[in-house]
């Protein structure tokens, strides 16, 4: 198993006391799967991708432990922590457009970085070169500065960097968010090609946009407000989907080829909660139109089928499909 | 880069040919005429400083019309011949400055250099942790807001009245004439030391600052964190951090040196060094007013070159000026 | 990310960070030395009261005598009035030419901005010190408005970069269209939409304007430039170093008032930076 | 109601203007009265130039922009201040829009004080609550509020209620939605469609095709400051005919199928652009000639209410 998860819960200090982000997360990732972290703004999703890779104040890791291949990750110590960065666990980041230091040349730079991991660059070049064309990157990027690059190919420096050393797992955070419809299809297809070509064994991607990862995820995680809500296969996650607010949040997407005149789409009432002081129990629950008592405790992120987690007490109280 | 250059220089000549109509424009400005107040002082009978009147408009060229005089002050500039000083008569202008000027560079180039270096690196080391920061810092900003003069007065009285290791006045030993020899470099080492410290310290306290809050705002940046994210070790984080930080202090040398000059004027008359601040006080106090006139200048022409070739090593250092935006517009 | 409510964050914060009490009790100290002082001095700030000339300080002359018998501490709190006033008056008109030019470069953009700029280039260039000093040596009389005048009218440059900046920065933001949609003149905008964001940043301006015009007007006066029918601080070391008060030791002449100035100008830079911290909190711990 | 004829933007950039930027090349639609058109293309397009050139926040450095007959650039002072009263715009970032130290309802004093000085206090009030509740939100928990204390979605709420305090008969939605999140962007959006039965029309610009097919009877497809394709929604979207179009349809994430394999030509983005055809870089081979590289292709009417300006059409 590449990655395991139980309890992870980190909370951001703030002045006005301690805003619980991310709340008992337990999740697994397979070797070989690409697994998508999907929810609203706000639900924790970057928090969790933060956690696993440079866990900084004011974040504070309350509980947990994370396993990756077998080890326990020193996810606070960050000195330990640093050398599991880049080698075993790796992130392109959400601002991977100015990502890359502007006043130096882009193979100084990946040279500098291998050096201090104690890779040669002489020796990794040649497949350096051989993974920049897979990304439509011509070689002579290693001798220009970042300021000459497009927003897109620095992009596509930096996911070529960070996977370089073919780390075990890789992070995208939120990246096909600020590129166009046409650039996005494509870097979706590389991270796929990423993992089949075993450059990483498992992959999370964060988005807020489903659509996305219908296309290249295996599986899907629905956050909210900090708590998991579901976790499933790709097709079962948008065909059938079992949590209250994931049915809701899939039936808001516009798709292409629905109108207006036709079916009018619904969105969801309401707001998230404000995590400073959390409602108790489910945190959907001033939003879910099948609340009721049992709610008032924290539903169990629990599986009712092969590879179908949910955390909702309507899996055992009232008959199974409401 | 050819336009980014292009740029500076064009403001640099606008520069120079503002400097120098101020710089003709302020005698003929001011209430009172200049021939007249130097007269005065030569406690002359009436009808000799009539005639006297005379002869000075004239050779001082004031009795042509305006735009005539402003037409031969430019002419006169390109030959070096800035008009004769009144109050050392017989010597033109020009020589008078330039036996001045070596001693000013000698004084500010090290100090104003050396001030830069270690006031960065000391700026960035405090940054590095916070018990540094607040107590070393606070020290860069008591520095940076000593008035120069009082500081080169402080070191004079501490270091040369209390405990007499340093001489307080002139560039070398009154019993000395300028000759190669150790016991006159030692000398003129001696009377420079004082005048340096004093320029040196208060400068390096504005940089330590300005560097110190620099460094902040690159380590916070996004490829600083994206460094860590991939497990960089600090020393490389912190090197890259540097190195675009130094770069705004480059551009704030640039902008600095007028203050730097006027910080040189003073500390050198607390020192009665013979450079050209110490010049423009006996000029003012003789009310000389070329010799003013041609101080002025000459500092206007030191700060443009010397602004101009700091704008040369910033576009040899920083790519991006050279490479100019190359991104696509959104 | 939860948004707290702007007003109380920013005083809470003040309230703690110890650079700006720090400093603020500092400036304010000596703001309160100008105004009680003159009670406490009978005499005027060139009288001459001690027949022995130079003696230092005692019970009954706190700063101690002048060469000439004159008492140091009137001096001082007079030079502290004069060096106050150059500070308000110099720093307060560099940023107001500052926020003009600021403001219209920034807001109109264009061919304005484009002048305006190379203006401020121009006049930075120029070391402004010596046109101060050029233009003092012709005038005959000096008092302190004057001079003060001089310094605003050559210390706006840095404050209109800076304003230019976060103009610039600040008219890109949508509710500057939506207020041009509502038929807002220009100026309407800069003043009840802009300029109210920016009071912080106006703040800071000033306050390093302020600082910096009490440094000019000491080395002018250091010169021999400043004002001639008043006292100042720079004025009292200038006639110190004059009458070879280094040579016969007598630091209480000389001591007093360039302390006075770095403690009150160290103490505005300290504020300074405090408040900086306060209004953006990237800088404040490490 | 809003004609464009042969609009450009073109930019000055670098020092004194050096080099030329186009960011509108000739662009000419209409929208019509209670229509909900939707502008699409992707950034760097020129659709939110578009906007502010109709919104006469930036003027157009040539070509025509017509509101019921009067050209806008003509308008001055107060007959500007009337085209304001007819024509509003709502921005992309709710929290940009608005003044952060000043309550969220300043807007709509500052509405009052513009267009409505002499309107009794209490009669404005009810109007503004009146309107507030057409656009769904509750004038209690709104009013009196800092803009980070109310959610991304309220925020454009209240814009749209601005709107429509002024009456307007025609909105400028500039990619209102795109900060939202998912859940709360559907109802915005359907507020948007509610208000073309109050016979407001509408210029929705987007980047995502999905909203633009689910909210317009009609669309423009940009790229590159050009018009691309442009006419009925359903045929667009239904026989897209120029690449480009086909292009993004393909590459648009859909819930229901896979993406096609359409092969996406990455490197062109960085290639100088040719004469003729904006498109010509990043067409795929099998669809474009020498002749696309230096003739710049015109917008023909292929079937009634769909043109397309592309040379493979241009010889029917």
């Amino acid at each position: 198993m590449s990655l395991q998860v139980e309890n992870l819960t980190v909370y951001y200090q703030t002045l006005r006391g301690d805003v619980q982000a991310l709340e008992k997360a337990t999740f697994a990732v397979a070797d070989g799967e690409i697994m998508g972290l999907a929810g609203e703004s706000g639900c924790g999703k970057s928090t969790l991708a933060n956690s696993l890779i440079r866990l900084v104040p004011p974040m504070r890791l309350v509980a947990g432990q994370v396993r990756l291949d077998g080890e326990l990750l020193p996810l606070d110590d960050a000195k330990r922590m640093s050398e599991y960065r880049f080698t075993k666990i790796s992130v392109i980041p959400q601002y991977a457009m100015n990502a890359l230091n502007p006043t130096r040349k882009i193979g100084k730079i990946i040279a500098e970085l291998l050096q201090s991991k104690g890779v040669d660059f002489a020796t990794i070049l040649p497949e350096l070169k051989r993974r920049l064309d897979l990304v439509e990157l011509s070689h002579d990027v290693l001798g220009m500065y970042p300021i000459e690059l497009s927003g897109g190919m620095k992009q596509r420096a930096v996911m070529v960097l960070s996977v370089l050393l073919n780390p075990s797992l890789l992070i995208a955070d939120e990246i096909t968010s600020a590129l166009d419809v046409s650039t996005q299809k494509a870097v979706a297809e590389m991270l796929v090609g990423f993992r089949d070509r075993e450059f990483v064994r498992s992959l999370i991607v964060i988005t807020h946009d489903i659509s996305i990862l219908y296309q290249m995820a295996d599986s899907i995680l629905i956050m909210y407000a900090g708590q998991l809500a579901e976790k499933a296969s790709t097709d079962v996650i948008i065909r059938a989907p079992r949590h209250p607010y994931t049915r809701l949040l899939i039936a808001s997407l516009p798709k292409v080829g629905v109108r207006y005149a036709e079916r009018r789409l619904s969105g969801i009432p309401g707001r998230p909660p404000l995590l400073l002081d959390p409602p108790a129990g489910c945190r959907f629950r001033d939003r879910c139109s099948m609340a009721f008592e049992k709610c008032m405790e924290v539903p169990p992120f629990v599986e009712i089928e092969a590879g179908h987690f949910v955390a909702c007490w309507k899996e055992f109280g009232a008959d199974a499909d409401a | 880069m050819r336009r980014y250059l292009g740029r500076k220089l064009l403001i640099y000549v606008l520069t120079f040919f503002l400097a120098v109509t101020i710089d003709w424009l302020i005698p003929r400005f001011m209430p009172g005429d200049p021939v007249q107040t130097m007269l005065s002082r030569a406690s002359l009978h009436a009808e000799a400083v009539e005639v006297m009147y005379g002869y000075y408009t004239r050779a001082f060229g004031l009795d042509v019309p305006v735009w005539q005089q402003y037409l031969n002050f430019w002419n006169a500039i390109f030959h070096g011949d800035l008009g004769t000083s009144v109050y050392l008569f017989p010597q033109p202008v020009i020589k008078i400055i330039l036996r001045a000027v070596p001693y000013d560079v000698f004084l500010l180039l090290p100090a104003v250099l050396l001030s830069w270096f270690a006031g960065n690196w000391f700026g960035a080391f405090a940054a590095r942790n916070k018990w540094l920061d607040n107590t070393l810092l606070p020290l860069g900003y008591i520095l940076t807001a000593t008035p120069y003069m009082w500081l080169g007065i402080v070191l004079a009285w501490a270091f040369g009245v209390v405990w007499g290791i340093f001489p307080i006045a002139g560039a070398y030993g009154f019993s000395l004439r300028p000759h190669l020899s150790w016991t006159f470099i030692g000398s003129v080492l001696k009377h420079w030391f004082l005048p340096f410290a004093s320029i040196f310290l208060v400068k390096f306290g504005g940089w330590a600052i300005g560097m110190r809050n620099m460094i902040i705002y690159e380590l916070e940046a996004d490829y600083s964190h994206y460094l860590e994210a991939l497990g960089a070790p600090r020393g490389l984080i912190r090197k890259y951090a540097f190195r675009n930080a130094i770069l705004p202090q480059i551009t704030g040398l640039s902008l600095d040196l007028g203050v730097i000059v006027a910080g040189a004027l003073v500390t050198e008359v607390v020192f009665s060094y013979p450079g050209i601040g110490y010049l423009i006080l006996q000029a003012i106090q003789n009310q000389d007013y070329f010799l003013i006139q041609g101080c002025f200048l000459f500092i206007i022409i030191g700060v443009l070159l010397a602004n101009f070739a700091i704008d040369i090593a910033y576009v040899i250092v920083d790519p991006r000026t050279r490479l100019g935006m190359m991104g696509e517009s959104a | 990310m939860m948004k707290r409510k702007v007003r109380s964050e920013t005083l809470y914060f003040a309230l703690r960070n110890n650079k700006l009490r720090v400093g603020l009790s500092v400036v304010l100290f000596f703001l309160v030395l100008t105004f009680v002082g003159p009670l406490l001095t009978r005499y005027a700030p060139y009288d001459y009261v001690n027949p022995l000339g130079a003696q230092p300080p005692s019970a009954k002359y706190w700063f101690g005598t002048t060469m000439f018998g004159q008492d140091v501490f009137t001096q001082f709190v007079y030079g502290l009035k004069a060096t106050f006033l150059v500070g308000v008056v110099g720093g307060g008109l560099g940023t107001l030419i500052g926020v003009i030019v600021g403001f219209t470069a920034g807001y109109r953009g264009g061919m304005v901005d484009e002048a305006l700029n190379m203006l401020t280039n121009i006049i930075l260039v120029i070391p402004t010190l010596a046109i101060l000093l050029i233009i003092a040596a012709y005038l005959k009389v000096r008092g302190i408005m004057t001079e003060s005048v001089f310094i605003g009218c050559t210390a706006w440059p840095w404050a209109a970069r800076a304003i230019r900046a976060q103009t610039f920065s600040l008219r890109s933001r949508d509710f500057v269209d939506l207020a041009r949609l509502s038929g807002m003149s220009p100026w309407r905008i800069i003043f009840t939409e802009i300029a109210p964001n920016m009071m912080s940043y106006l703040l800071l301006v000033f306050i390093l304007q302020f600082g910096g015009a009490i440094l000019n007007a000491a080395t002018l006066d250091f010169i021999g430039l400043g004002p001639t029918n008043a006292v100042s601080l720079g004025l009292m070391m200038n006639n110190a170093v004059l009458w070879g008060a280094l040579l016969l030791g007598i630091w209480w002449w000389f001591i007093p008032p360039g302390l006075a100035i770095m403690a009150i100008v160290g103490a505005l830079y300290v504020t300074n930076v405090g408040l900086d911290e306060v209004f953006n909190p990237k800088l404040r711990e490490m | 109601m809003l004609t464009l004829d042969r609009v450009s933007k073109v930019y000055r950039v670098g020092t004194f203007g050096g080099r030329a930027l186009v960011a509108v090349s000739d662009v000419s639609f209409d929208v019509r009265d209670g229509e909900v058109m939707s502008l699409i293309g992707e950034s760097g397009s020129g659709k939110s130039t578009i906007g502010r050139m109709i919104l006469r926040l930036i003027p157009a450095t040539s070509g025509r922009i017509v509101f019921n007959d009067v050209d806008i650039s003509t308008l001055k002072g107060s007959a500007l201040k009337e085209y304001y009263r007819r024509v509003q715009g709502v921005f992309q970032d709710p929290f940009s829009s608005y003044n952060p130290i000043f309550k969220a309802d300043r807007t709509f004093r500052i509405l009052r004080d513009e267009f409505f000085p002499d309107t009794p206090a209490a009669e404005w009030q009810d109007r503004m609550e009146s309107t507030l509740r057409a656009v769904g939100l509750n004038p209690g928990q709104v009013l009196g509020k800092f803009p980070h204390q109310l959610s991304g979605g309220q925020l454009q709420r209240f814009l749209i209620a601005r709107a429509l305090l002024l009456d307007v008969q025609f909105l400028v939605a500039d990619e209102i939605i795109s900060m939202l999140d998912a859940s709360t962007r559907v109802d915005v959006l359907n507020l948007l469609a509610d208000l073309k039965s109050r016979g407001l029309s509408i210029l929705f610009i987007t980047h995502d095709l999905s909203l633009g097919y689910y909210i317009s009877e009609r669309a423009v497809i940009l790229y590159r400051g050009c018009i691309m394709e442009m006419g009925a929604t359903e045929r667009i979207f239904g026989t897209p005919l120029h690449p480009y179009t086909q292009m993004l349809i393909a590459s648009a994430p859909r819930l229901d199928k896979k993406w096609e394999e359409v092969e996406i030509e990455l490197r062109g983005e960085q290639l100088e652009n040719v004469a003729g055809c904006v498109y010509y870089n990043r067409c795929p081979q099998t669809m474009r000639d020498a002749a696309c590289r230096t003739q710049k292709p015109t917008l023909v009417a292929v079937e009634s209410e769909h043109w397309v300006a592309c040379r493979r059409y241009a010889r029917e």
